[in-house]
Formats: structure tokens, sequence, C-alpha cells
């Protein structure tokens, strides 16, 4: 589904992804956890083109996606919720998740729309309301319903219970467990390890820009509660 | 008693007039974040369109609108693709810009055209008239025309994937892109759209009055101060306060005279804005 | 509960330095954030304040430091009614806040950040040898010079909370500050705030949702629940509740894991 | 680069636009010229007049009321010297202080508008200011201005010659740019936390209006003085000197030299007055080629001339590098 | 070797205010040409070209002063313009200060002066030309009650507060409106005009557009009295926008020089085979050359082109006559203390029961 070969990414001097090569397989879940800075946004931000690749290729469904346009790849059918939400502050919540779901027909669109705010009440409750009025976590909410709205092959999830409660983390769990029952692939980073481990099936450890680790969520697991991955 | 009306009437069809004419100048801040100097420009630019396409090329004034609109959107569009696409994120610098283009516009009419006023009056005159109280037909046909334009620009823009991914773009042109909208698509649309708009109200405006290269300031004056006043790129906003604006304009400058009467249009807007300090709909988001 | 000498009201005014929120409301419009908070932070006590998102925790933060009026209740804070008064005045009697997201000057150095938080603060600041030894401790030492955006995200939300603390506030607000960390960055948190006790003997707010930095940090701890004070208590009770557990906490971490061990296996007899 | 060696250059560029200023000072001594005689008088003016909005655009405020405070300025020097008080030292004191006193009470009022809700308020200021003196013909002399004003003395010596006006003028360039230095030195941090980040500044108790209104004052005083220095030159008070479009100029110069440092309006305003002069031989194209100008400036060098200098000195790096996310925008 | 006479031509000719100066420059350059065409003009022994520099200066005050300053640099030292009031005010003091001549044909009660004896004046202002034209049409028309409408700027105010004089010496109830700069729909101003309802409206030197789209709305309201222009150009604009002469009715206006005189439509003919284009339809180039002809006259007279003093010495000595406008005067004296007010016949336009009655030459020779 998606395979990455010696990435890397630049930011002037400040290498942030060294010659980094990982592949997610379809409809699987694979986590890349970290320290801070560890290039895990980068290499998020690579895929979906949002910072260019300074070396290495990645290919998408086994086309390249060099000098295929940020916007195309997401047409292609990678969906993306970025690290530190970013949600259309003026845009209405209905509006912030339906603009993840530009494109498609009014039929599906009203489909994905009831499907979301079965999965997060909020939604329906703050329809209207512009969505920089809501809370940090309410916001994280949206933005991974927009994510969702599309109905992506490939899922990028940043950082997805950043500054959520313990109870609204299973809600999105369970949410993404039923994207992953509908076949979507996920790659996600998380820094609450665990809650995230549970969904994934593989995971990488990711430190100073490269993979220092790869095995399976449980394996990882396992690890991490022994040393607090290397 | 007909005095207090006709002016009400006066100031209902000053209010049309700036509704469509700062509908554009409001879509290109609201989306682009850019106060456009040229925007009074392309209102000429529409003006001269139309008068050509009648007097030169002998089209019957409907058409002679539509081309003008199509001829300014071009424009505009252009503009935007070639000059200030690449600078939008900074807001001085395509006002810069812009200021430019509106310079060598209204420039280039006089050098064109000349300095006098242009013959281009309305096909249509006469007015609808009970008394003292009278509105002319072409005034009720720009009224018209104004409310359906504005019916259809709202509609574009709150009920279309366009008009959504436009604001979107406009609140975070890169997290838009990564959801897989092409800005560099859209954003010369919406400012062709934006100055076609300009160029409908010159075409459809100028001939009710006189058609002369030295309109730019004063429209240009008149839609910043109208769109800022109804609330930083809100549609809606713009419409209530281009209503406000007519009807105050109308009041003052008849029974308060010319001056006076701007002064007393000038004195309400600064309290409004004091007392209001993001417009009539301007939104105030959460502090943190 | 531990706390330093000078923190005591020992002497002076009975309330000095005290923050006390009396029968606080807050609406927006007709949504009623929450009705009727009260309660007190004494000098060099951390409080602790949990709730589902949307709970109301960030605007109760953005009330008491005046970047929101409240809509009816009373702020005490050195004994005078703050309820009001404008965010840098708040701000200027030693009441400072941090931010849920990662807020520095994005061009200016991580040094210029720090002077700037000295020289803004009411108080004038701590002196700089002060936040020096903090900085070596979280590892910003070497990237003095460097501006603030081109640091890791979790580097800046350090740098945001020392800016606070070089304010030399009597009273901290901390939204947050663990979130987006990693989890042993989490414990310099912790190291922040017990400094920030010791050597400022101020009172400390913290909004978190890491239950672990809580239960370490906080030995008295409210939970805010649709517009309301659900619970208040020592961690370990209020943490035990059934109606905390089942509105905010969920199923525990270890359940959680058996659950989803159960799921794998089921997933993979398919 | 950091904070500290971006003050040096600001410094740097700041004691070049001194040097430059007195540099015209020269100017009447090499040559009799009415041409360049006038052409220096009228960049003096400009500069004056750019900096009073390069103060502004320190605070991210775009200040559109720049002419009004000029007409301030100039009116109340020109009624003093009619009055008879034509000391060169009184003149420049009241033009600053007139200006700065009417800009107290206006700041309490529009400094809590931001971005371009201040700039339309601040044009505002200016058409109303236009009508107040048409309506006032007693106080202003209306529409006509106030004509043959006596020129400024120094103690026996009348300031009334090409050359001496051009002197004045350089005085009231390099007492602006010098008080505009001191300012933006003494308040830079200041200045620039309200530019970026103006809800943190608070939040660590900056008091914001406090600063925000002594740059508005200061800058409206400078401006009142760049009035005078044009009122001194044309020998008349005239409200055509002080209209709103001409704010758009005085923007421009600074846009186009570069907003972030005082060198920048400098540079700006020498080099638009002189094109202004140079077009405006070209009869009804003048106002068409000065816009070409703006367009292809400021899309070459969209931080302005020096700006572009710097880049090319690899002095600063361009404000927009960071391609991080603003992981803040999205919430405050 | 060969020698150079350089006049300046200085007027606003971007902006509002274009069409004047532009017309202005038109008319000082051919008669320029015109004195190319036979061999040039004749200064002490020699024969030299006649060049024309032209300055933009933008109808303010400012622009005006650097105008004459850039002409000064260049040692231009004869000067057709400025035309505005805001001009004349900023090129008058800095014209004198540099020995330059101007021939302004603003309105403004102190266009020239006794301080500013190189000032001249290239028109009659309404203080010569108002009561007779007042006169004539109170008779034609039997107004007993006036509006003078006019932009509340100098341009505006100058000529309007003489009319309004002027018809009040003739016992006419006067009023006057004056609207902002830039306004470009009138119908506020027209309902207040129809609330005063007088006999005549004037719409005095507001600019071409302005009075066009005034006239057009007054009629649109159901306004039925006479219209009057004195002091603005752009007739033809008005009668057009009313819709022809039938719907405009009754109209009186000013012409700066007698349009419709067969010397005036020979000097358009003449224009045409000189500089192989349409002479512009302001009336402002007649008076332009007119004051061009009279300079070249005086330089040969002085026998200098660069002695502005002695220029406007033999100007004093100069009897004023021109191929094409005719004899004229020398005045100013009463209206401004001074005598260099270059005089010559203007025109009176009229249009009585939708029929218009042409142009007729108006001598102001006898009037104070
Ligand atoms: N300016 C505003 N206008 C309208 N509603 C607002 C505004 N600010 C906050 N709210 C609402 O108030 C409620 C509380 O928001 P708040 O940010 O305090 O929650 P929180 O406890 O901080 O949640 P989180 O843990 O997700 O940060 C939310 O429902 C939010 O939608
Ligand atoms: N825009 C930028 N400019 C300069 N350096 C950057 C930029 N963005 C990221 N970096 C650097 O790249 C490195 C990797 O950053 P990145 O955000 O990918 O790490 P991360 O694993 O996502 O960290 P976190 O868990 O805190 O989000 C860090 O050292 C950071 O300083
Ligand atoms: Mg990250
Ligand atoms: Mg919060």
């Amino acid at each position: 589904m998606l395979r990455i070969d010696n990435l890397c990414v630049r930011y002037g001097g400040i290498v942030a992804v060294r010659d980094v090569s990982l592949e997610v397989h379809a409809s699987e879940t694979v986590l890349l956890v970290g320290a801070n800075g560890a290039g895990k946004s980068s290499l998020i931000n690579a895929v979906i083109g949002m910072v260019p690749a300074a070396a290495g290729t990645i290919a998408f469904e086994g086309r390249s996606l060099d000098n295929v346009a940020c916007a195309m790849r997401a047409r292609a059918g990678i969906g993306y919720s970025p690290e530190g939400r970013r949600v259309f502050p003026s845009l209405s919540v209905r509006e912030n998740v339906l603009a993840g779901a530009i494109g498609a027909g009014i039929a599906d669109k009203r489909e994905r729309y009831d499907w979301l705010c079965g999965a997060f009440p909020l939604l329906a409750e703050r329809a209207r309301q512009p969505a920089g009025q809501l809370s940090g976590g309410q916001q994280q909410i949206v933005a991974l319903a927009r994510a969702m709205s599309a109905f992506p092959k490939l899922l990028l999830l940043d950082e997805p219970f950043l500054g959520l409660a313990p109870v609204w983390i299973d809600r999105i769990s369970d949410a993404v467990r039923q994207m992953q029952g509908r076949g979507t692939t996920i790659l996600m980073t998380e820094q609450m390890a665990r809650p995230a481990l549970r969904l994934a099936d593989r995971a990488y450890v990711m430190r100073g820009g490269e993979i220092r680790r790869s095995g399976s969520a449980d394996e990882i697991r396992a690890a991490a509660l022994a040393d607090e991955y290397l | 008693m007909d005095g207090l009306v006709t002016t009400a009437i006066i100031g209902l069809s000053l209010g049309v007039e700036y509704a469509l004419l700062s509908l554009g100048f409001t879509l290109i801040f609201g989306i682009l974040g850019v106060i456009n100097f040229a925007h009074g420009g392309f209102y000429m630019i529409g003006g001269y369109a139309a008068y050509a396409a009648v007097h030169f090329a002998g089209m019957p004034f409907p058409a002679a609108v539509a081309t003008a609109m199509l001829v300014t959107a071009l424009l505009g569009y252009v503009c935007e693709l070639l000059l200030i696409d690449r600078y939008v994120s900074d807001h001085l610098t395509p006002m810069m810009i812009t200021l430019g283009l509106y310079l060598i516009i209204s420039t280039a009419l006089i050098v064109v055209f000349g300095p006098e006023p242009a013959d281009f009056s309305f096909p249509i005159r006469g007015s609808l008239r009970s008394g003292g109280i009278y509105i002319t037909y072409a005034n009720l046909i720009v009224l018209l025309v104004c409310a359906t334009v504005i019916a259809a620009v709202y509609l574009l823009m709150y009920r279309t994937d366009f008009g959504l991914a436009l604001r979107a773009m406009a609140d975070n042109r890169e997290v838009a892109t990564a959801l897989g909208m092409r800005p560099a698509q859209y954003f010369p649309l919406a400012f062709g759209l934006a100055t076609g708009l300009a160029g409908l109200t010159g075409a459809l405006v100028t001939p009710t009055l006189t058609l002369s290269p030295f309109l730019g300031d004063s429209i240009l004056g008149m839609s910043f101060l109208i769109v800022i006043l109804g609330g930083l790129g809100s549609l809606g906003g713009a419409v209530i306060a281009s209503f406000i604006v007519g009807i105050v304009e109308a009041y003052s400058r008849v029974y308060l005279g010319g001056s006076k009467g701007a002064l007393a249009l000038f004195v309400v807007v600064l309290i409004i804005l004091v007392v209001r300090p993001n417009g009539l709909m301007g939104r105030i988001g959460r502090p943190a | 509960m531990p706390t330093s000498d000078r923190s005591r009201p020992g002497g002076g005014r009975q309330d000095r330095n005290v923050l006390a929120v009396c029968d606080m409301a807050k609406a927006f419009g007709g949504l009623k954030v929450f009705n009727g908070i009260s309660f007190r932070i004494e000098p060099g006590e951390v409080l602790g304040v949990i709730g589902p998102n949307g709970a109301g925790k960030t605007t109760l933060i953005n009330v008491i430091c005046g970047m929101l009026r409240p809509s009816s209740g009373t702020i005490q804070f050195d004994g005078g009614n703050i309820g009001g008064r404008s965010f840098h005045a708040v701000s200027r009697l030693g009441i400072v806040r941090s931010f849920q997201q990662t807020i520095t000057f994005r061009t200016a150095s991580v040094r210029e950040n720090l002077t700037r938080a000295i020289r803004f603060s009411g108080s004038g600041g701590v002196a700089w040898a002060q936040i020096g030894e903090l900085l070596d401790a979280f590892g910003l030492g070497p990237m003095l010079d460097e501006p603030s955006d081109s640091l890791p995200y979790g580097s800046q939300k350090i740098l945001g909370l020392l800016m606070a603390y070089a304010a030399n506030p009597k009273m901290l607000l901390l939204d947050e500050p663990a979130a987006g960390l990693e989890s042993r960055e989490r414990t310099r948190i912790d190291r922040l705030v017990l400094h920030a006790r010791e050597h400022l003997g101020c009172g400390i707010l913290i909004v978190e949702h890491d239950m672990d930095l809580i239960r370490r940090l906080c030995p008295r701890l409210i939970v805010l629940e649709a517009g309301g004070v659900l619970a208040q208590g020592a961690p370990e009770e209020v943490l035990a509740r059934s109606d905390v557990i089942q509105a905010y906490l969920g199923q525990s971490e270890d359940e959680a894991d058996r659950d989803a061990a159960t799921r794998r296996t089921a997933r993979a007899a398919h | 680069m950091t904070m500290r060696n971006m003050l040096r250059t600001i410094a740097f560029t700041d004691w070049l636009s001194i040097a430059i200023l007195l540099a015209f000072a020269i100017v009447p001594f090499l040559t009799g010229d009415f041409f360049t005689l006038s052409l220096t008088n009228q960049i003096l003016i400009a500069v004056t007049a750019a900096l009073s909005v390069h103060i502004m655009l320190r605070m991210d405020l775009l200040s559109f009321a720049v002419p009004a405070f000029m007409a301030i300025g100039g009116y109340a020097a020109a009624m003093t010297a009619q009055a008879g008080a034509t000391n060169l030292v009184v003149l420049l004191a009241v033009s600053f202080a007139s200006a700065a006193i009417v800009a107290l009470p206006l700041g309490a009022l529009v400094l809590r508008l931001r971005g371009v809700y201040f700039v339309l308020v601040t044009f505002i200021f200016t058409e109303i200011l236009q009508l107040l003196i048409f309506e006032t013909p007693g106080l202003t002399g209306g529409s006509n201005g106030i004509p043959r004003i006596p020129a400024p003395t120094l103690g026996p010596l009348v300031l009334n010659t090409n050359h001496l006006i051009v002197l004045v003028s350089i005085c009231v360039a390099v007492i602006a740019t010098v008080v505009t230095m001191g300012l933006t030195r003494r308040y830079g941090q200041e200045f620039a936390s309200i530019e970026e980040n103006e809800t943190l500044a608070q939040s660590l108790g900056l008091v914001a209006w406090h600063y925000r209104t002594i740059g508005f004052v200061v800058a409206g005083g400078i401006a009142g003085m760049a009035g005078f220095a044009l009122v001194n030159l044309l020998l008349t008070a005239h409200p055509t000197s002080f209209t709103s479009m001409s704010s758009v100029f005085y923007i421009a110069y600074v846009l186009i030299g570069g907003r972030r440092t005082i060198l920048g309006a400098v540079v700006g305003s020498c080099l638009l007055v002189w094109a202004t002069k140079v077009f405006s031989s070209h009869g009804e194209y003048s106002a068409g080629f000065f816009g070409l100008l703006l367009i292809i400036v400021v899309t070459a060098a969209p931080n302005g001339l020096v700006g572009l200098a710097q880049h090319l000195l690899g002095r600063v790096k361009p404000r927009s590098a960071s391609p991080r996310p603003e992981v803040a925008d999205a919430h405050v | 070797q060969e020698c150079q006479v350089k006049l300046g031509a200085m007027g606003p000719m971007s902006g509002g205010a274009a069409a004047w100066g532009l017309a202005l420059r038109q008319g000082v350059e051919f008669v320029a040409a015109q004195a190319n065409a036979d061999g040039g003009v004749q200064v002490g022994d020699r024969k030299c070209r006649v060049s024309v520099m032209s300055y933009d200066s933008k109808y303010s005050a400012e622009g005006a002063a650097s105008a004459a300053n850039s002409m000064a640099s260049d040692n231009i030292k004869l000067i057709i313009g400025p035309v505005g009031s805001p001009e004349a005010t900023g090129a008058k003091p800095v014209a004198q200060r540099n020995g330059q001549i101007t021939f302004n044909s603003s309105y403004a009660k102190d266009a020239i002066g006794p301080e500013t004896p190189l000032a001249f004046h290239q028109l009659a202002g309404p203080a010569q030309w108002a009561p007779k034209i007042v006169a004539a049409a109170k008779q034609k028309f039997g107004i007993k009650s006036v509006v003078v409408v006019a932009p509340n700027d100098q341009g505006g105010t100058d000529v309007a507060s003489v009319n309004a004089k002027a018809y009040e010496a003739d016992g006419i109830r006067t009023k006057q409106e004056y609207y902002q700069r830039g306004t470009t729909n009138f119908a506020p101003l027209v309902t207040r005009i129809m609330n005063e309802n007088p006999d005549a409206v004037d719409t005095a030197s507001s600019p071409p557009a302005d009075g066009a789209t005034m006239v057009k709305q007054l009629l649109e309201a159901g306004y039925g009295g006479v219209f009057g222009r004195l002091g603005g150009p752009g007739t033809l604009e008005i009668i057009k926008a009313a819709g022809g002469v039938k719907e405009l009715k009754n109209f009186y206006w000013l012409e700066l020089v007698p349009t419709e005189d067969e010397k005036i439509v020979a000097l358009q003919k003449d224009f045409k085979t000189v500089m192989k284009a349409d002479a512009p339809n302001n009336t402002l180039l007649y008076t332009a050359a007119a004051a061009a002809r009279m300079v070249l006259k005086a330089v040969t007279a002085a026998g200098t082109a660069d002695d502005a003093p002695a220029v406007a010495k033999a100007l004093h000595n100069l009897e004023p006559v021109d191929p094409y406008l005719g004899k004229g005067t020398w005045k100013g004296k009463a209206a401004f203390g001074i005598q260099q007010e270059l005089v010559f016949p203007v025109g009176l336009g009229l249009i009585v029961d939708g029929k218009s009655l042409g142009v007729t030459a108006v001598d102001l020779a006898d009037s104070k």
C-alpha cells in the first residue's frame, strides 16, 4: 500500500528524517513512536507532501509520489489529520467535517456525515458552531472526523490523542477500529504509546530521525514497558 | 413626507449599488486577505468595456454588460495568476501590487478613452412615479440584478464545494491543500469572480450616472469602508453595512447637505467601529 | 502537604497571595460552560483540575487570568476582587498562565524569549541564574540562540512553561503542560512544577489529562463536568469514584489492554 | 539568525540612514539647481512622513492617518507663524506637540482596533479632518488654505531661500530619524512582541496599549513635523497637500524601501520621490509609470529594497522561512 | 548658432482635472508649432525655435510648486499655467522666487496679486463675466431664485461664491450647495435641490462628469426649471447626458471664448492641419494659446527669453490682440490690485424652450 525507501527530510541544516525505509501493507495499522523531535511528524508530512522529501522515494499503491502535488496525493486516497488539530477556525463544525469529503457525491457526504455524527455525538451538537470556538480536545475530534470523512484508502494520523480525556481516547479508538473494519490502512504517530499500541498491528520506534526498531505491537509494548524503547 | 420616502428610496438604491460593489471586494479580502486597491479600477474597466461594446461593436446593452463582466473577470484571473498569487501569504505586498495595477489601469483609461466623460447612458429612460415619489426604471433594473447576483454569490459561497473550499483555504491554505484542495487553481478563480463582480457593477451603474476615468478613488474608498464596517470577509455583514451606509448617506446628504452629510456618515462609521472593533458581523475567536 | 516555609501564610494578612474563586459562572450566549464554581489555592499549593473535553478547564483559566469576564461570582486574589480586570493587569498582579498549545515569540531566539518574559513581568521576573539551571536540566542550554520555532514541539512546550516561570508568578496556571510530550519528557514538568513551588513559593493550578502526572503532583483535585464540580478531594479517592470513572476515566489501561488482546486474537482467527 | 545580530544589523542600517540624511545637508552648498533642491526637500519630507508609518508598522499597525497629522502640525505651525512667532525651534515644537496632543485621545479611542479595522479608522480620520478644514474657513481658511506664511527665523537669520529651506527640512528629517531610532531602540522588545504575539506578551505582563499609545503619539508628532516642513516648502498651508490618498504613497515609500528598518523608509522615499518627479514630465502617463515601478520593485523585492540587500549580504533570512505548522494559530 | 525659446506648460495631466491640463498643453504646443512653421520667433537679431516642456502639477499646491522648480532647473522662465486654484496657490510664490512668469487660469480670489508681479492671469475671472451672464440669463428666463452647486474645494468655492454674489446683486434669491469631491451619485443632492424648488440650477465649476450626472438626475426627478453653467467646461457632455437639447429645455452657460465665432472655427481647422489631430473640446485650449502667443510677442519685444521681469514689462506695454480671439484688454486692477489679467471676449451659450440659440460673443472690455 505505502512503501518508503531511504527517505530523508531536511529543514535548512537540520536533518529531521535520515534515510528511513518502511512499508505499510494494505488494511494494516502501523504506529510510529519516539521521543520529541524524532522526526515522526516530518515523516508523515513528507508522505502527504506538506514538506518535500530531500532524498528517497515514497510509493503509494505501487505508484511513486515523487512530483505528485500535495493536493493530488489527498485525491489519490490519502487522508490526513495534522499534528495540533489545525481545524478551519471560521468554518462551522459541519463544514469542517464536509471539507474532508469535498468531491464526493451528495449521498455519500450525507452518509459519511451521519456515520461520523454517530461516532462523535459532539459533531451533531455543535454542527453550526465555528470550530475555532471549540475546546482543544473538541477540535481534535473535528480534525479526526475531517480526515475520516474522506473515507481514504490510507489514513495518516499525527498524534490523534493529543489533549484528549481518557474516555474520549476510548471513543476515538472505537472510531478508528470501525475504519479498520472498513479495511482502511492507517499510519499513525502517538506519544501515548499504550492506547496507541492497542490499535496498531505493527510499530516502528524512531529516534534522531532514524528507525531504531520495529516489530509487532506486542513486542514493542513489551520493550516499552521494559526499557522505554532503547 | 414625500421627501422622507424619496430619500429612503435613494438610500435603498445606493445600498444595493454599494452591496454589489463591495461584494467582490469582500470576497478578495475574506479569501486572499488582500486589500484590493485595483477594485475601483476594475469597476471602471467594466464601465468602459460595456461602453466600447455598445458603441464600437454595436452590441445590445445586456450583451455588452455580460461581455464587460467576462473581460474584467478574465483580467482579474490573469492578474492573480501572474502577480498576486505568489505573495498572498503577506498582506502588504499584494496591496502595493494592486495599487500599482490601479494606477496603470486609470492611466490606460485616460490615454485610450480620453479624460472627458464618455457618452454612455442607460438604454431605458424614464421613471416610475406616484406623486412626488419616484424611482427610475434604470435603478429598478439595477436593483433587481444586484439582488439576484448577491443571492447567487451567497449560494456559491455557502452551498457549494467550491465555496467551501475557498473559505477553507482562506482559513488555512496549507491544511486545505493537504485535504486535496488546490489554491493554485481556486484563488485566481475567486479573484476573477470578484473583479468580474466589480466589472458588472461598473457596466450596470456607470450608465445610470456618468462614465469617466476618475471614479476609481471614491469607489475604492466606499467599498473599503463598507467591507470593513460589515466585518472581515463576511458577505452578510457587507450587505447589511451597504444598506446602513446607503441610508445614512442619503438622509445626511439630503438634510445636512454635501460636506456636512459626508462628515456625518464618517462619524457614524467611526462610532460603530469604536463600539464594535470587529465590524458588524466580524467574529471574535476564543482567546486561548 | 509539603510547602516551603516562604509560602506559609504566617504573620502577614490571612489571604496573602491566595486565589479564592467564589461561586463563579461563565456562559457564552446560551452555552453555560460552568456554574457556581468555588475553590481556594494557597501559596505553595498544587491544585489539579481534570474533566472531559469541553468541560470548561481552559475557560476557567481564561476567566481567572482576565482574558474573559466571569458571568457572575468573584475571583479574590490578595484580598481584592480581580474578576473582569484586564489580562495584563491580572498578570502584573502575579497570576501568570501557560497555554494549551505551544506559543512562543516564533522568530525570536530562546534567550530572547526568556529575557522578554523577565522584562515584561510585573514583579521584575526571576534572576537569569535561576532559569539557567532549569535550561540545562531541560536540555535547552545548547539551543539558546536558536529561533524558537525551529525547536522540536516538546522543547517549545517547555520553553512556553519556562517563560511563565521566568515572569516570577505568585500564582501559576498551567493548561495541559504535558500534552504532546513524550512520556519521559513529562517528568520534566514535574521538576518545573516542584522547582516553581520551592523557589517561587507560588500556588499552582494544573489542567491535565495525564492521570499519572496528576497523581504525582496534585495532593488535591477538582473534577469539572457538565458545567459544575463533579468531585473534589485527594486523587486516590476522587479517581476511584464510579461517576468520575464513568464520566472521565473510562475503562482502566489494563482491562483495555486485555480487550485489545482478545480482539486481536479474534481477528487473527478470521 | 538571532535577535541579537538582527538588532546589530538594524543599528548598522540606522547609522547609515542618519549618514545619508546628513549627506543631503551638503547639497545646498554644492548646487543652486532648483530641481535638485526641491527634490532634496521633497525626499526629506517624504522620509519624515514615512518614518511615522514605519513606527506604526513596527507594531503591526498600518496607519492612513499620516496626512491628517501632517495637516494638524502644518496648520498649527502656519497659524503660529502668522501670529508672529516665527522662530524655527518654536515652530518645530508646535508642529510636533499639536499633532501629538491630538494623537493621544484619538489613540485611546482607536488603538483597540487591529489590522484592517485600524486601517479604515485612520483613513476615515483623515477624511474627517479634510472636511473639518473645509467647514472652518474662519480658522483654517477653508478650501483656500492659509497663504503667504512668513518664513521661519533663526535669531537674525530669515530662512527664506531655497537653500535655507532645505536646511530646515534636513533638521526636521534628522530629528525625526533620531527620535524614531530612540523609540524603536528603547521599546524594540515591546514593539516586536506586540507585533509577533500580543496575547503571549500580555500573559507575561506587558501593558500593550501603553506602548501602542506611545508609538502612536510619537508617530503623530513626527508626521506633524513633516507637515510643517511641507507647509514651509510651499509657503502655504493648503488642504490639497494632505489628502487621504497621499497616505497611500507614504506607505508605499516604507514598503518599497523595506518595512523592517529605518533605512528602508529613507531608501524608499529617495527612489519613489525621485521617480515621481521624473515621471511628472510625462504628462498623463506619469501615474501609470509610477504604478509600473511599484509592481516591478515589490515583486522583485517583497521585503523591500533594504530587505533584499540584507538578504543578498546574507545578514537576515527572509521572514516567511519556517514551513513548520503554526500549532498556535489553530486555536488562539 | 541656433537658439531656443522654452515655454513651459503646467497643469493637471493626470487625475480628475486632466482634461484641462492636457488642453492647455495642446494650446501651447499649437502656438509653438505655428511659430516654428514660419521660422521661429525673433529674439534680438536671431530667429529662435520654440520648444514646449510640460509638467504634471497634479491639481495640488505641492505638485505645482515642484513642477515650477523642475522647470526652473530646466531653465524655463516662461510658463503657461498652472490651471487650478490649488496649483496657483502653490506655484505663485515658488515661481516668483525662481523668477518665472506664470499664466494661471485659476478662479481663485488671489489668483494674481501685487506681491507676485510675475504671475499673470490667463483669462477673465468670474468677477468679470458673472454679472453679465447673470443679467442676460435673468432677462431671458426671468429667474427669481437659483441654487449654485459646486464641489467643496477651492476649485468649486472660488467660482460658486462669486457667481452667488452676482445673482444676489441682481436681486435673485440664491442658495449655495457644496458636495464632496468624488461624489458619483447625486440623487441626495438633487432631492435637496428639489426641496428648494428653484427657478434655476447653476452647476458652476463642477467637473463635466458631475455636472452631467446632476443634470441627468435632476431631470429624472422631474425638475422643470432652467440650468446654468457659469465656470465649468463640458457643456457638450451635459447636453448629451440630458438626452439632447429637447430634454434640457432651458440652459445658459459660459464659454471661455465665443466658440461659434468663425475665427475660433478657423483655429480648430489650423490646429488640425498643424497638429495632425482634432482640437480638444476644452476651451482652455484657446486662452492658453492666446497667452502663449502674447508671451512670444513679448519675448520678441523684450529681446530676451531668459529675463522674466523684462518679458513681464514688455507684456504690460503690449496691446492684447489675438488672430483668433480678436481684441482684448489688460484688467485685474479692480479684482486683484494688479493689471495682469488677460481678458478677451467670452461666449454666452443659450438653449431656450428646447431650441439652441448658439453661442454669442460677450465683450468684457467695459466690465469693471
Ligand atoms: N469563545 C467561545 N465561544 C463559544 N463557546 C466557547 C468559547 N470558548 C469556549 N467555548 C465552549 O466552552 C466549552 C469549554 O471549553 P474549554 O476550552 O474550557 O474546554 P476544556 O475543558 O479546556 O476542554 P479541553 O480539555 O478539550 O481543552 C466548550 O464547549 C467550548 O465549545
Ligand atoms: N519548520 C521547521 N524548521 C526547522 N526545524 C524543524 C521544523 N520542523 C521540524 N523541525 C525539526 O525537525 C526535527 C523533527 O521534528 P518533528 O516534528 O518531525 O518531530 P516529532 O517526532 O514529530 O516530534 P513531536 O513528537 O514533538 O511531534 C526536530 O528536531 C525539529 O526541531
Ligand atoms: Mg510530531
Ligand atoms: Mg482546554
